[in-house]
């Protein structure tokens, strides 16, 4: 079923009962080319790429809860694709490229807004720092803009440019950065991947690998075994659990990290504001909540709720920028299960295990990697060669010192 | 318009009148009154519009599950959107108006979306929007986001204070309502330290509301002795107004209480502390709350909840209508009807879903069995109902009861999960609670007030037993069991119109079912696809209902369709109040160089490094920017001698038999071997093997080392050394301490620098070049005995040392070196002067070490000892990580010396493409050399060490500029280092 | 969160500063045979179970102990915490 | 010599300000001293202490008086105390070096630390604003002493009275540890 305004249009005159479920509830079958373990936001995006752009259908997605319960629904929405290094900036120039023409791809509307992100800097280092990052974006085809502070009193005049500990000296624009809604970015996703063809298992919690030799034969699942040619996990927050399953220890722990909203505001803020001396970054959805979020909590933890210092450090962060918030009130908070990788930087590769391959390590930047995160992986399985600007996102890059560490703070990952 | 609702009775002052205004109407209400029951009073039932459609919106509860009521309440920058008029304390000259209209409150020109709404179905913004492709950020979402929101912000700095604070209790008994009030009476009499809680400003709960009776008297009055009783204790704290909005970790909770929102100016006093409650145990208390049936145009000002109504009706003495009908689904609404009438209110009618005898006998009252009420009139009041039975009733108020649901949300706020009760046909606490919380009353699923009473008493006991109390003896308190029969009836399926479920989000019954419709049917695809749920009040009154609709699509039993995680807060907190005192200049304390004041009276420009002010530089007059006082402070320092305050570099004394051979194992290079009395270099790796932090130390005893960390990483150096003593080297006789703030450090720079010093050591001190060589450090004492430490270190790369003071002498020492200087026209200097020279020198700082960099890297890699052990010695050996083509550290300077070179560029090879693939490295540093008298930078160039004297493409697209420089040595000046061994 | 001090009982978690596994602490031989791939394992692989979990917490904003905690990551429930300079030298650990 | 003398100017000196019976004020001449235990000679090192002072040192969150009130000694840390006495002179580390000769490390920390003194009716709800502890009569006895976070700020405190403490924190951050002390005051006031 295709959506447009026409198709609305004539629903609203019937009484909307001719809508279609957005996609099907099937039962496994025995077995499959591809078994995606993961029904979050990069799981379905592969399925999609698989099918469309491999044309790879026998595929499919098992999400142990709801299709999009994890990171996907809970996150900031941000997107952006302001990296510096060259393992990293490539690849989400091209998850960029994918977001700017997702909706007309999967015809339905996951509300990307490219109203910009700003980092705002506060020190002549940072200020470098950023002229390097805003040229490594242009030399993979990104777009930048430095703002001084003229600019950006201007610009957003409700920063607190008067009495500020941190004084603002500037900021580095992506005007394609933004938003996304992103619960649609999972929908849209599955209904793409499903009308193609591909089963969404929802409620199909996979309970262990099938291994022989050395390669992979198929999954345990609570819903019974099922046979597949290749495993690609892709579960992120539970990566380290999963994939112990298959014997292996990762270089990932797992961290949560808080996000809130506020209640719901008049139109606010133009678009994502990033605090360069405290951790608050905030942007305003399209209810009008003021989103945001900080650092996570700090401590490895698989429970999806934080604890208050945490949220004291953040309306701090975000007072100190934007005074005028003090009145509005945060009004939910949520807690998302991160996969923090030794150098804050996500893996797309093989496994020893023949047919078992592995995506995850996003820290919490999963969200904006989604549509190049299954690009990539699709592309990964369907050729067993890594994508061009997935190169360097190898698992063994701690054995060769191939870091790709943008925060430059070492193996220890609540610090990325 | 004045008060033509009010009635008689309730606890309100009548003594105390309150002017107050709605939309510019001037009105009247009396102290003790919330805005809600004041604009109720004053006949105002249409209040605000609701989000998606505009509706038209009256209050609908009494307390902070308001979803319709929200007002912006005061004005200009201490307005305050999205306020619950239902929690607003009336005061004196309060200035309310409502929110979300385009047009007056009456004519709101966006209603238009109401008459739109079948094309606005749940999730329709998911199917349309997207053509043009450029039209969404264009013309889609900019009508979208214009229309959706509630509020406005003033987008003026919040001119409030907020605090914040920490209490410790051994029980928190929260809210204050018949199950808590016996709680705190529990634990205060048997001497516990209790902290209760309530967010109302009249402790009491229901009690206050309804007309039971505890012990022989109103409940209020029974309510008002027990807070007299715990108003004396010591051990007793009250905090009203007051609102534990989350349950945290190991018995933490967040409590908002709101100080002096109840009066017209906060006086000079925090508006709001947020306390972070630290307890050995807690009883939730929290009460239930009333959720309504749903029912065609279920939305209209004139429909509230029952127990509302009865709230108004006792507590504030107000009549939300003159012809009031009750819909119900179980005993408890006929309360409000009996109460109603009791209070001389015309009751029209009550209707029952159940066919069933009334558990009151109400003369005069028409009761309608086994019906229900099919839909409403009168879109901006309520005008009539029609029922089931087609039979139509002018009322302006309609009471609505579909029961009551616990309050259990703090219960879940630690993931755990509520579990079903069929006969409260509602959620109760689960069986994993958060640690050491115990649950009472209505909260509880014991929904009669006797049962409220023992089981807040029972829990309270339970809890303080545990801690080792011994609970008083003391009489229990006595109260009836009202009746509480109920039906499970959530909606009335003969409306053909709409049916609102949550009514901030206007999402209605046709909604759910639609989502069902299309696929969306777990509990959390239903709130994320509808928006159920997602409004300031989170779905407290309709979450219940909308989900045992999806359970009725379903064919699943409610609690196997699933809740919903309850998260904090319970109620918004503001983030003022969140952030409290760190906020402007009080974001992060300050810290000062000792000699801070001279820098202030003398010129000086400050800039933040870390939580650090140093000086920038100093601007004398006549110069006419920065870069005048910057040149000029380099350029002295290089001819004469300057003086910097170097203070804020990390000092850690260290201390020990094994203080050397500790040194050697967290330094690359080797201290054990470093002579008393003399100062090394030392370059410290993480344990990945990429560079940390570097700095000199020196040994000024056997077991004695001064170790000097940068600025940065002072505390992150001093964390790590602690790491290394205590979990891997647990036996080495090694003790450290920050001694940074202890010590006024001041580089005293230049050819003249030993010339200046001999004028303030004291002469039984030999500074000659023999005595005192380069890398020499000593104890000393300056200025007539004043002791003091000097090192002959050097970072500007002439001769120079490093004199310290006690700290609460650095400010005087910075005038006496600078008077002590002036016949060699010394200079202070700031950080930008020092920057210039440490470029000059081409000294590596975060710039450079940002946590990329290898030993390999800066060309510093044989530093590594393989000798012996030291942290990140095996992992820098990595094969990647010392690549023949590795990026090196260089200096730059542009061919066209008139040029100024940019930071951040990126190096490209002549003749190849600027792209990512011929990245070959980017500029680290730049300065303006005033002794060279051009443009400097560092950076990092792949093979730098071998391309010495190439020129190379410097890029800055995002400045659009682009330069050719050469590569050269990064010591511009003095490269074989001949001025600082002089 | 609260930490049970050994010495100075409950305190803030805030006070603390968090680093991660306890096996940290068990910094392998820099002269073994295969001593790149032992240190490329302890310094990046974790078994990061959903469950109890021994970590290195340091009171930073107190007396500067490092204390090894035993907290279940999945309750926040903390069962067990000692001085890391104890466990240290249990461990083996020495200069 | 002499042509030039250095001026003592210790960053909170003079601070007395009193909100209704309870006070603030920056003791004079605090001299702040700290003594390491070595590895290994705890025992000599705290036999030394005990004779030196009159008192044994005192245990992990604790601070006593010397026997002649002269000296208040502070555990910080397993290995580690703080003596804190009045002496105006830079000397403070050879005074205590004096009296335990080289059976400690010690390190002055006169001007690492500054010290404010809160005492009167009002103190402890005033310091309910910024000190995580439990400074509650019975959970933080006379003598009761900790180092923890106030306002972003590392403090050590120590219950010298019935309702009297002493905080010491970092000296370059001064003015901001006034601030938040005086700030609570004020709120609670």
């Amino acid at each position: 079923m295709r959506y447009s305004a026409f198709k609305i249009f004539m629903e609203g005159l019937t009484g909307n009962k001719g809508w279609k479920a957005a996609w099907r509830e099937p039962d496994p079958k025995p077995e499959y080319d591809i078994v995606i373990v993961g029904g979050g936001g990069h799981g379905l995006s592969t399925a999609y790429y698989l099918a469309k752009e491999f044309g790879l259908t026998n595929v499919a997605v098992l999400e142990k809860g709801w299709l999009g319960s994890g990171n996907i629904g809970r996150n900031t929405t941000i997107i952006r694709s302001n990296y510096m290094l060259p393992g990293n900036e490539p690849f989400y120039e091209l998850s960029m490229k994918l977001w700017e023409n997702l909706e007309q791809d999967t015809n339905y509307n996951s509300m990307v807004s490219q109203r910009s992100i700003l980092n705002l800097f506060h020190t002549d280092g940072q200020r470098d720092a950023f002229v390097r990052r805003a040229n490594a974006m242009f030399l993979a085809g990104a777009d930048a803009e430095l703002a001084d502070a003229r600019q950006l009193r201007r610009e957003l005049p409700f920063l607190d440019f008067e009495n500020a500990r941190f004084p603002i000296k500037g900021g580095l624009f992506q005007r394609r950065g933004g938003t996304a809604r992103h619960d649609a970015v999972a929908w849209g996703y599955a209904r793409g991947a499903d009308s193609r063809g591909v089963d969404i298992l929802q409620n199909c919690e996979v309970t262990g690998f099938d291994i022989e030799n050395g390669r992979v034969k198929g999954v345990q699942t609570s819903r019974g075994a099922i046979r597949a040619k290749k495993v690609a996990v892709c579960v992120a927050g539970s990566s380290s659990r999963v994939m112990s399953l298959a014997g292996m220890r990762l270089p990932i722990e797992s961290h949560v990290l808080q996000a809130f909203v506020t209640e719901g505001l008049k139109p606010t803020l133009p678009g994502v504001i990033t605090f360069g001396a405290g951790h608050f970054y905030v942007s305003q959805s399209d209810k009008g909540g003021l989103v945001f979020g900080g650092d996570i909590d700090g401590y490895n933890t698989y429970a999806q709720r934080g604890n208050l210092p945490v949220v004291e450090d953040v309306a701090e962060g975000g007072m100190a920028i934007m005074p005028m918030i003090g009145r509005a009130r945060l009004l939910r908070s949520w807690g998302g299960v991160m996969d923090m990788s030794m150098d804050g930087s996500p893996f797309i590769d093989k496994t020893h295990i023949d047919g078992l391959y592995f995506n995850g390590g996003w820290c919490y930047g999963g969200f904006k990697a989604t549509p190049a995160s299954g690009f990539c992986y699709a592309h990964l399985l369907a050729k067993d060669e890594p994508h061009p600007v997935a190169t360097q996102m190898r698992l063994d890059r701690f054995l060769t010192g191939n870091l790709i560490d943008e925060k430059g703070v070492g193996n220890q990952p609540n610090l990325h | 318009m004045s008060q033509q609702n009010r009635i008689e009775g309730g606890l309100v002052n009548r003594a105390k009148p309150l002017k107050f205004s709605f939309n510019g109407k001037a009105m009247q209400g009396y102290e003790g009154d919330t805005l809600a029951s004041a604009l109720l009073a004053n006949g105002q039932r249409l209040v605000g519009r609701s989000f998606k459609y505009h509706r038209p919106r009256g209050i609908f509860t009494a307390g902070s599950e308001e979803p319709n009521a929200l007002v912006h309440l005061r004005t200009a920058a201490h307005g305050e959107p999205n306020t619950r008029a239902t929690m607003a304390e009336l005061f004196d000259g309060l200035k309310a108006k409502s929110q979300n209209h385009r047009g007056s409150l009456e004519h709101d020109l966006m209603a238009v979306t109401d008459f739109l709404s079948p094309f606005l179905s749940a999730g329709f913004y998911y199917k349309t929007f997207m053509w043009p492709k450029s039209f969404w950020e264009k013309v889609y979402e900019p009508a979208i986001r214009a229309a959706a929101g509630l509020g406005a912000l003033s987008m003026k700095e919040d001119p409030d204070t907020y605090d914040k604070g920490f209490l410790h209790c051994d029980l928190l008994v929260i809210g204050a309502g018949p199950a808590g009030l016996a709680a705190a009476l529990a634990g205060g009499r048997a001497g516990a330290r209790v902290i209760l809680a309530d967010e109302d400003f009249l402790p009491g709960g229901r009690l206050n509301a309804e007309t039971l009776e505890v012990d022989g008297m109103p409940g209020a009055v029974w309510a008002a002795q027990a807070m007299a009783e715990l108003a004396s204790m010591d051990n007793v704290r009250i905090l009203t107004r007051t609102t534990v909005y989350g349950a945290y970790d190991h018995g933490i909770y967040g409590a908002l209480e709101r100080c002096t929102d109840h009066l017209a100016d906060a006086g000079g006093k925090p508006r709001q502390v947020l306390w972070r409650i630290y307890s050995k145990r807690a009883v939730l208390a929290a009460g239930s709350t009333e959720r309504p049936i749903a029912f065609g145009n279920n939305d209209r000002p004139g429909v509230m909840l029952a127990g509302a109504v009865r709230a108004y009706a006792n507590r504030f003495g107000v009549a939300p209508g003159r012809e009031v009908a009750v819909f119900t689904n179980n005993d408890d609404g006929w309360r409000t009807a009996a109460d109603l009438v009791a209070k001389g209110v015309d009751v029209r009618a009550v209707v029952d879903c159940r066919d069933a005898e009334p558990p009151v006998s109400l003369p005069g009252v028409r009761h309608v069995r086994g019906a229900a009420v099919v839909n409403t009139v009168g879109r901006k009041g309520l005008k009539a109902i029609t029922l089931t039975n087609g039979t139509t009733i002018p009322v302006d108020c309609l009471a609505v009861s579909g029961g009551w649901n616990p309050n259990v949300h703090l219960t879940c706020h630690q993931r755990g999960r509520p579990e079903w009760r069929d006969d409260l046909n509602a959620f109760v606490p689960g069986g994993v609670l958060p640690v050491g919380m115990a649950v009472a009353g209505a909260a509880n699923g014991s929904m009669t007030l006797s049962a409220a009473l023992a089981e807040g008493r029972a829990q309270a006991e339970g809890q303080i037993e545990a801690l080792g109390f011994t609970p008083a003896k003391a009489e229990a308190p006595k109260a009836a069991d009202e009746p509480r029969l109920a039906a499970a009836f959530w909606y009335v399926k003969e409306s053909t119109k709409r049916a609102w479920l949550d009514l901030q989000n206007d999402v209605t019954v046709k909604d759910v079912k639609l989502s069902y419709q299309e696929g969306f049917r777990s509990v959390e695809h239903l709130k994320r696809y509808t928006t159920l749920g997602m409004a300031t009040d989170q779905g407290k009154t309709a979450n219940i209902p909308a989900l045992a609709i999806m359970a009725e699509c379903t064919g699943k039993t409610i609690p196997e369709t699933g809740t919903t995680i309850f998260r904090p807060p319970y109620t918004p907190v503001p983030m003022g109040a969140l952030a409290g005192r760190s906020r402007g200049k009080d974001f992060r304390p300050y810290r000062l160089t000792p000699s801070h004041k001279w820098a202030e009276a003398n010129g000086a420009s400050f800039v933040t490094v870390g939580n650090w002010l140093r000086a920038e530089w100093y601007t004398r007059e006549g110069e006419k920017g920065w870069r005048d006082s910057v040149d000029r402070e380099a350029k002295m320092t290089r001819e004469s001698v300057g003086i910097c305050d170097v203070t804020t570099l990390g000092k850690i004394d260290i201390k020990g038999r094994d203080a050397g051979a500790f040194l050697d194992k967290v330094y690359s290079n080797t201290f054990s071997t470093l002579a008393v009395g003399k100062v090394r270099y030392g370059l410290m790796l993480r344990e990945d093997g990429i560079c940390y932090d570097d700095g000199t130390t020196a040994r000024l005893g056997e077991n004695h080392y001064v170790m000097t960390t940068t600025t940065a990483n002072a505390v992150l150096v001093f964390r790590r050394l602690e790491f290394a003593r205590q979990c891997l080297w647990p036996d080495m006789d090694v003790h450290l301490i920050s001694t940074t703030d202890g010590w006024a450090q001041f580089a005293v720079a230049g050819p003249k620098s030993r010339d200046l010093l001999r004028k303030v050591v004291d002469k039984e001190f030999d500074l000659s070049n023999e005595a005192f060589p380069f890398m020499a450090c000593g104890e000393i004492t300056v200025c007539g005995g004043m002791p003091a430490r000097l090192f002959r270190i050097s970072f500007s790369g002439e001769l120079a040392y490093e004199i310290a003071v006690p700290a609460r002498y650095g400010n005087s020492m910075m005038g006496v070196l600078v008077e002590a200087g002036k016949e060699f026209d010394a200079v202070p200097y700031g950080t930008e002067a020092l920057g210039v020279m440490r470029i000059e020198k081409g000294h590596a700082t975060a710039n450079e070490l940002n946590g990329q960099t290898t030993a390999h890297n800066i060309g510093l890699g044989k530093m590594v000892s393989q000798k012996k052990e030291c942290i990140g010695q095996v992992l820098s050996q990595r094969p990647e990580m010392i690549r023949e083509d590795a990026i090196r550290l260089m200096g730059f300077r542009p061919v066209d010396r008139s040029k100024k070179l940019i930071a951040g560029s990126h190096l490209i090879t002549k003749g190849e493409e600027a792209n990512m693939e011929n990245d070959q490295g980017w500029m680290t540093s730049v300065a303006y050399s005033p002794n060279l008298g051009h443009s400097i930078g560092l950076g990092f160039i792949k093979r730098g060490h071998e391309r010495k004297g190439e020129i190379v493409r410097a890029v800055s697209p995002v400045h659009g500029s682009e330069m050719e420089v050469e590569i050269v040595s990064a010591h511009f000046i003095d490269p074989e280092g001949e001025r600082l061994r002089g | 969160m609260i930490i049970n001090h050994p010495l100075l009982g409950p305190r803030d978690a805030a006070e603390f500063v968090y680093l991660g596994d306890a096996a940290l602490i068990d910094r392998p031989d820099w002269q073994a045979e295969d001593a790149a791939a032992q240190f490329h394992a302890y310094g990046y692989l974790r078994d990061n179970p959903a469950g109890a979990h021994r970590e290195l917490w340091y009171h930073e904003q107190g007396d500067r102990s490092w204390l090894v905690v035993t907290r279940d990551t999945l309750t926040h429930e903390i069962t067990q915490v000692e001085l890391a300079r104890d466990v240290a030298r249990a461990r083996g650990r020495s200069k | 010599m002499a042509e030039f003398k250095l001026q003592a100017e210790p960053p909170l000196a003079g601070t007395d300000i009193q909100m209704g019976e309870t006070r603030l004020t920056a003791p004079k001449d605090l001299a702040v001293v700290a003594i390491a235990l070595p590895l290994g000679g705890e025992d000599k090192a705290l036999k030394a202490i005990k004779v030196a002072y009159g008192i044994a040192l005192p245990g992990p969150g604790l601070s006593a008086e010397a026997a002649d009130g002269s000296t208040r000694l502070m555990r910080t840390a397993p290995d580690q105390a703080l003596a804190i006495f009045t002496r105006a002179d830079p000397d403070a580390e050879k005074v205590v070096a004096e009296a335990l000769g080289d059976t400690v490390y010690l390190t002055d920390q006169t001007d690492t630390l500054c010290a404010l003194e809160l005492s009167g009716p009002g103190a402890r709800a005033a310091l309910e604003r910024i000190c995580p502890l439990d400074l509650h009569p019975q959970a933080f006895a006379i003598g009761a002493a900790a180092r923890t976070v106030m306002e972003h700020l590392g403090v050590f405190i120590a219950r010298t009275g019935e309702d009297s403490f002493l905080l010491l924190s970092a000296s370059s951050s001064a003015g901001s540890f006034l601030h938040a002390v005086e700030t609570s005051l004020k709120n609670t006031n």
